[in-house]
């Protein structure tokens, strides 16, 4: 509903040039007189030039990143950040049909999307980037459409849930095994993201290494998870709603270890150089972003090309380095756009353990994209979550 | 009185109660100004990066703008409301006042993250939800009762003779309203008129999820938090600190003396 | 006094508050340019009626006129009455001028019309040198003729007051009294005084109407409810008036003989009650004075001295009678006789009123 | 003077005035509540008795969510223990947030000079306007191992002590207690100045000592404020999941045990799984609870006005 585009716009574009007490005032003035006509156009149709819509995690917004297909396609796009896939699937079902253009899922959230048949599938010919992809991103596993060649989402970022940990207190042979964090020593300094998902994952891969299928699993693996849950319960000092709070504790030293991911990265890059990540030797879960494209959107081109302009190296090399987060790209040839020390920072350099591979690909072969429980209802799994919690 | 030892131990009490409620701003403004990226010690040394960065990008600044639309607007429309509402409750008396009352509190009491998917769900169904507008609605609701108390407690002050006055000396009821008891109300509202601009302004939960491509700035401020570790969120809790050291500044001079009674209306 | 000639005219006045009835069936004529005082003790129904009167309290039942028209359904902002509140009732938000004018302003009047209007109300008030000025920078005084002008300004056809002078001290009371009858009389408008001070009352009214408990007991000229009060109330109420129950024992030509219990008294009267009625007999304070030596004769009243308080110019005796009938003397001179002591005071009968009593 | 039953409360009174501007005047506010905070919420109560399908909330008028929710209370979700965790914390914090603040608005009231207690009253409910969140980050940076307390701690060579509270419900209850403060301080201090200064000075001089006259004229007629000031606390404190999750660590130790509060487990059971019938419906029982404990505060209350007489 904006109406009045240019002036944001033309307030951020000189922003660097002016002073900060100049700026206060002209956006405070011109939010002033933006007031009524904000408000008396409310709907969408009154629009000229319909923008680009996207409903995304954090990071796809900031300039970097979408400002070139901006003045490439001499358009606007507008995004709705959420956190969390439940919000994005209340987001997309409270608003009308037709709000959304694109959508940034996770994957294993493209199947609620696609029951809810929000999102359709599209032809992967003509996404000539694919070919730079890792292999473990070109087969599509999750999102892959009902037939050949189509799919409901190609990956942009992904990282991984191993565990991120503080080097003074734990050694990279013992981040490199899942049974170290019940050692006592470790008693109340593991944090954990309390989300079920990636917890029970990796708990399925640390009672059943290896597994290629970690969510789909027997009601007696699921009986080992839980104990190997129980197990750790002690362990665990803190529960993160987000990775703030993991990296701030882990920064204070309220704990040592986290099976949260790379939050070694943001710690590095903040100077402190005590911190690295690893996945342990049984398999770790990793997270993936695809985007997609919505079945109401009346801007589907737009969004096509949006979802083109997002498999582009350049412009992954810029998401995965965002302010909001830090990650790793699908495509493989972002290295070219970065410098030694990004690239050592977000692990793209040779493996001495793997010769002939990059760390970021022996990361990619030891991890398992996170999934739905296949076998199970989700609150069974959720239920055992709580239970542990409240062990 | 001097020398009195509980009049010394209140002072003492006092005194750590400030240095309670003033430490965790005293750590915002502080690492809002040091080159540490994660606030803790030891300190790194001063810098105005996280300043220069927050003002180099334009999405918090737009959020500020967003923000300024919406909480004028809603306190505005509060403010009126209340004090309609305010001047009937305190004129008239009727069957269900007091329950009236407490659904006007009501809103605040409910926590805001179940509030905020009930309003996501409604307005949805009438394609309000995802615009400022939206954003506007809600907050009226919130930020009403907070508003509506401040009002009131100014229109109980009034004399039920003042209003007479008027009628008595020919005026109806609508020239008394804005003759008499509106001038008279005028610093209650006010003072109404700021608490509900900052309660609007600071108000995030609900925004987040009644919001839609253009976010208020508490909402941008939570999409970088939860996602990032950036020190120029201290920097803009120093700036929205210092706004509201301004609207308290209003408050001093208007609200306070409302809420302890000492007005300067007559007998 | 007739109703062609009458400003108000109240035609069974009744005012119920739920159960409790505030004002009962009250009727009364008040004529163009009277002064009449409402006196009463707390509760007794003036200030409801006079809420009536204005408009801002609906009568249960009865008919209101004003100049022969029934105004009864009249809301109050288009009546000709006007109030003055005993808390002045200011607008603090409005100098002393905006006050006065407020009247004027509701309506479609001519600026410089309202302006010539409002000086010279002010001159009349003795205002016109605070026009500019803050409400709450005004004394009581200056106030009190602030809502005296804001309510005379618009040119009533009567003036209510609700104990306009009450929050002044003695001195500047005594002042605006007389201030008020003056303002009163050069206007020739009505005026509806309502006080609980009977020194105020009976030095401005024309008339003084005396209520108690939401009814009229009586209506009479000042001097007239001073010597002759007609119920038991308005004696007790109305001055320092001490009352002995007693039932008429004879008749005589002009005097009656009443048996009281302390014994017996005789009262000049032309209108007796039947001998065996219960009646009052009223002696005010003042009439009272030592029995001369060797009085024999009636309306002797031996007593013992109680107390005494000195009021200034009078001096006021506490006797207590053989009955143990209290009884209240006031002289100026001092009474050579020490408390505890027996005293006889007496009265001439010329001096003693007779009221009806029960039954 | 006019008595109280010849001057009635004139708000009852007939006048030209009564009427239309009593329904015009509430009509605005009663309209957007109805509308804009009856509806939702009545909507979001009803969804609690949906179902989900495939991922989909389907309109359904059924009890299982509920049944599922009870079912389990104790057992598998551990509804229950949260909630006793949730009730346990919130009691205490309302407890120690009410003696607190009171104890800072009766040094405003006594032991401030006059023309100072304005400034003093301003400056405790100064840190009101500044983001919940980010003061919850702040105190976090406060208490944590390395944070500014230990820091300081260290510097000035205490090194053997240490404070180890963060993610415990004890700093769950800090940052409750300083979000809470600003407004219970207004809340005492208004009903602190409301008592007659004369009844002190009275007991005073009837010999009472200062402590007595607090004990037996400020306490119980400060009462009311106390039982408004306190049951508000609990309320606020309840529905809180933000101090909860960042200071507690989202299953804070408290002598209970390490449990996460209720709204701590809403908030993650909603953005954890599709079913927000289920969020709903544990919402509604918040709410239920919410009101039950807002009852207790209001009979308490009244019980204490009716005390003061």
């Amino acid at each position: 509903m904006t109406n009045k585009p240019q002036l944001p716009k033309a307030t951020s574009s000189k922003s660097s040039s002016i002073s900060r007490r100049m700026l206060l005032g002209s956006a405070a003035a011109g939010a002033a007189a933006t007031t009524f006509g904000n408000f008396t156009i409310l709907s969408r149709q009154a629009q000229a030039a319909e923008p680009l819509r996207v409903l995304c995690w954090p990071g796809y917004e900031e300039k970097d990143v979408i400002a070139e297909f901006e003045d490439l396609h001499k358009t606007k796009v507008e995004f709705k950040i959420y956190i969390g896939g439940e919000q994005m699937l209340q987001f997309f079902a409270q608003t009308a049909p037709g709000t959304f253009d694109a959508i940034i899922s996770d994957a294993e959230y493209v199947q609620k999307l696609k029951a809810n048949k929000t999102i359709e599938a599209y032809k992967t010919d003509g996404f000539a980037e694919l070919a730079n992809y890792h292999p473990k991103f070109r087969d599509f596993a999750p999102t892959k459409g009902e037939t050949a060649g189509t799919v409901y989402g190609i990956p942009t970022r992904f990282s991984f849930y191993g565990i991120s940990y503080n080097t003074d207190e734990m050694s990279a042979e013992q981040a490199g095994d899942w049974n170290s964090l019940l050692d006592k020593k470790y008693a109340g300094k593991i944090g954990m993201f309390d989300w079920y998902l990636p917890n029970l994952g990796n708990a399925s891969l640390a009672v059943d290494p290896g597994n290629q299928t970690p969510y789909a699993i027997t009601d007696d693996q699921l009986k080992k998870v839980k104990e190997f849950l129980t197990k750790l319960r002690p362990q665990i000092g803190m529960f993160g709603s987000s990775n703030q709070p993991i990296a701030q504790a882990m920064l204070a030293g309220d704990i040592f270890a986290s099976p949260t991911g790379d939050l070694d990265i943001d710690l590095k890059l903040a100077g402190y150089d005590n911190f690295s990540s690893t996945i342990p030797k049984q398999g770790g879960i990793r997270w993936q972003e695809v985007a997609c494209v919505c079945s109401a959107s009346k801007n589907k081109d737009l969004a096509m090309e949006w979802v083109k302009y997002m498999t582009s190296p350049k412009v992954q090399s810029k998401l995965v380095y965002t302010k909001a987060f830090k990650a790793r790209g699908p495509n493989m040839k972002i290295v070219d756009y970065w410098d030694a020390d990004q690239k050592k920072l977000l692990s793209y350099v040779p493996d001495p353990a793997n010769p002939g591979k990059m760390l970021v690909e022996t990361l990619i072969d030891r991890s398992m994209p996170r999934g739905l429980p296949a076998n199970q209802p989700e609150q069974a799994w959720i239920d055992i979550f709580n239970e542990f919690k409240t062990a | 009185m001097r020398g009195n030892p509980w009049i010394f131990a209140g002072r003492l009490w006092l005194g750590l109660a400030y240095a309670f409620m003033f430490l965790p701003l005293v750590v915002l403004v502080l690492f809002s100004f040091q080159k540490n990226r994660f606030p803790g010690f030891p300190l790194q040394g001063w810098t105005l990066q996280w300043y220069d960065k927050l003002f180099s990008d334009g999405t918090l600044l737009n959020a500020l703008g967003n923000t300024m639309i919406v909480s004028p607007a809603a306190a505005t429309i509060a403010t009126a409301i209340a004090f309609f509402a305010a001047y009937a409750f305190n004129r008239f008396a009727f069957r269900g006042k007091t329950a009236f009352l407490a659904l006007v509190t009501l809103p605040i009491l409910i926590p805001p993250l179940i509030l905020g998917v009930g309003f996501l769900g409604l307005l949805a169904r009438i394609h309000l939800s995802g615009t400022l507008f939206a954003v506007f609605l809600t907050h009226v609701v919130l930020i009403t009762a907070p508003a509506l108390a401040i009002i009131q407690l100014r229109l109980s002050q009034m004399p039920v003779s003042l209003e007479e006055a008027a009628w008595d000396l020919g005026a109806t009821e609508w020239q008394t309203v804005k003759k008499v008891v509106l001038p008279f109300a005028l610093p209650g509202i006010f003072g109404a008129w700021l608490l509900a601009f900052t309660f609007s302004f600071d108000e995030f939960i609900i925004a987040w999820f009644v919001s839609g491509f253009q976010p208020t700035l508490p909402v941008a401020i939570y999409s970088v938090l939860v996602a990032a570790i950036d020190p120029s969120l201290n920097a803009i809790g120093t700036i929205v600190f210092g706004i509201s050291c301004l609207v308290l500044i209003g408050l001093e001079l208007v609200l306070l003396p409302l809420l302890l009674g000492k007005s300067e209306n007559q007998s | 006094m007739t109703a062609a000639t009458a400003d108000l005219e109240l035609l069974s006045i009744t005012k119920n508050f739920n159960s409790f009835v505030a004002v009962d069936s009250v009727n009364l004529k008040v004529g163009r340019g009277e002064f009449v005082a409402i006196m009463g003790p707390s509760g007794c129904g003036k200030t409801t009626l006079l809420r009536i009167l204005a408009g801002l309290e609906t009568a249960s039942s009865g008919q209101l006129y004003i100049s022969g028209k029934d105004v009864s359904d009249v809301p109050v902002n288009l009546r000709s009455t006007r109030l003055v509140w005993q808390n002045y009732a200011l607008f603090p938000h409005l100098d002393v001028g905006g006050n006065i004018a407020f009247g004027l302003t509701l309506k479609p009047y001519d600026k410089a019309v309202v302006a010539g209007k409002v000086k010279a109300m002010a001159e009349l008030v003795g205002l016109s040198d605070f026009m500019g000025r803050k409400i709450s920078q005004l004394s009581g005084g200056q106030k009190q003729r602030v809502a005296l002008a804001r309510a005379l300004v618009t040119e009533p056809e009567i003036l209510l007051l609700d104990e306009p002078l009450s929050a002044l001290d003695a001195h500047l009371r005594i002042r605006m009294q007389g201030e008020l009858r003056r303002i009163q009389r050069q206007l020739g408008m009505a005026f509806i005084y309502v006080t609980h001070n009977q020194v105020e009352a009976f030095s401005m009214a024309d008339r003084v109407v005396v209520m108690n408990k939401g009814r009229i007991e009586q209506i009479d000229a000042p001097e007239e409810m001073y010597a002759r009060p007609k119920t038991e109330f308005v004696a007790r109420f109305v001055g320092t008036n001490n009352l002995f129950t007693g039932r008429i024992q004879e008749i005589g030509h002009d005097r009656v003989i009443v048996h009281c219990a302390h014994g017996q008294v005789v009262v000049m009267t032309d209108d007796p009650p039947p001998v065996g009625a219960s009646v009052f007999v009223v002696v005010q304070a003042d009439k009272l004075t030592p029995a001369p030596i060797g009085l024999a004769g009636e309306n002797r009243l031996d007593a013992t001295l109680r107390g005494r308080e000195y009021a200034g110019s009078h001096n006021i005796y506490l006797l207590d009678l053989v009955d143990g009938t209290e009884v209240k003397m006031t002289m100026p001179q001092i009474l050579p006789v020490e408390i505890n002591r027996p005293v006889t005071a007496w009265f001439s009968p010329q001096n003693a009123a007779l009221i009806r009593g029960a039954a | 003077m006019s008595s109280i039953d010849e001057a009635p409360p004139s708000r009852r009174m007939r006048t030209p005035n009564d009427s239309p501007l009593k329904v015009w005047f509430l009509a605005p506010l009663g309209l957007w509540l109805i509308l804009l905070f009856l509806l939702p919420l009545l909507f979001l109560l009803w969804i609690g008795f949906w179902r989900v399908e495939n991922f989909q909330a389907i309109p359904d008028f059924s009890l299982s969510n509920y049944t599922d929710i009870f079912a389990s209370f104790f057992s598998k979700s551990r509804y229950g223990l949260a909630m006793i965790q949730s009730l346990w914390v919130a009691i205490t914090t309302a407890f120690f947030a009410t003696i607190l603040s009171y104890m800072v608005a009766l040094s405003i009231a006594f032991a401030v000079p006059a023309r100072w207690q304005r400034l003093a009253l301003l400056l405790a409910i100064a840190p009101f306007w500044s983001s919940y969140v980010l003061r919850l980050y702040a105190w976090q940076t406060i208490l944590s191992r390395n944070g500014v307390i230990n820091s300081i701690m260290r510097l000035v060579g205490l090194s053997d002590y240490r404070i180890d509270i963060i993610y415990t419900q004890i700093a769950t209850r800090i940052g409750l207690i300083h979000y809470l403060a600003p407004i219970l301080i207004v809340i005492l201090y208004v009903s602190i100045l409301a008592i007659d200064r004369v009844l002190i000075e009275a007991a005073r001089e009837l010999g009472c000592t200062r402590w007595q006259a607090f004990t037996r004229v400020v306490l119980p007629l400060s009462r009311f404020g106390l039982m408004t000031a306190g049951s508000f606390a609990v309320i606020v404190s309840l529905g809180d999941a933000l101090s909860g999750n960042l200071l507690g660590g989202g299953a804070g130790t408290s002598i209970i045990g390490k449990l996460p509060t209720y709204a701590s487990m809403i908030m993650s059971d909603y953005s954890s799984s599709t079913n927000l019938p289920r969020t709903s419906a544990l919402a509604t029982i918040l709410i239920a609870v919410m009101v039950l404990a807002l009852a207790v505060g209001f009979v308490l209350a009244d019980r204490a006005r009716r005390r003061i007489g």
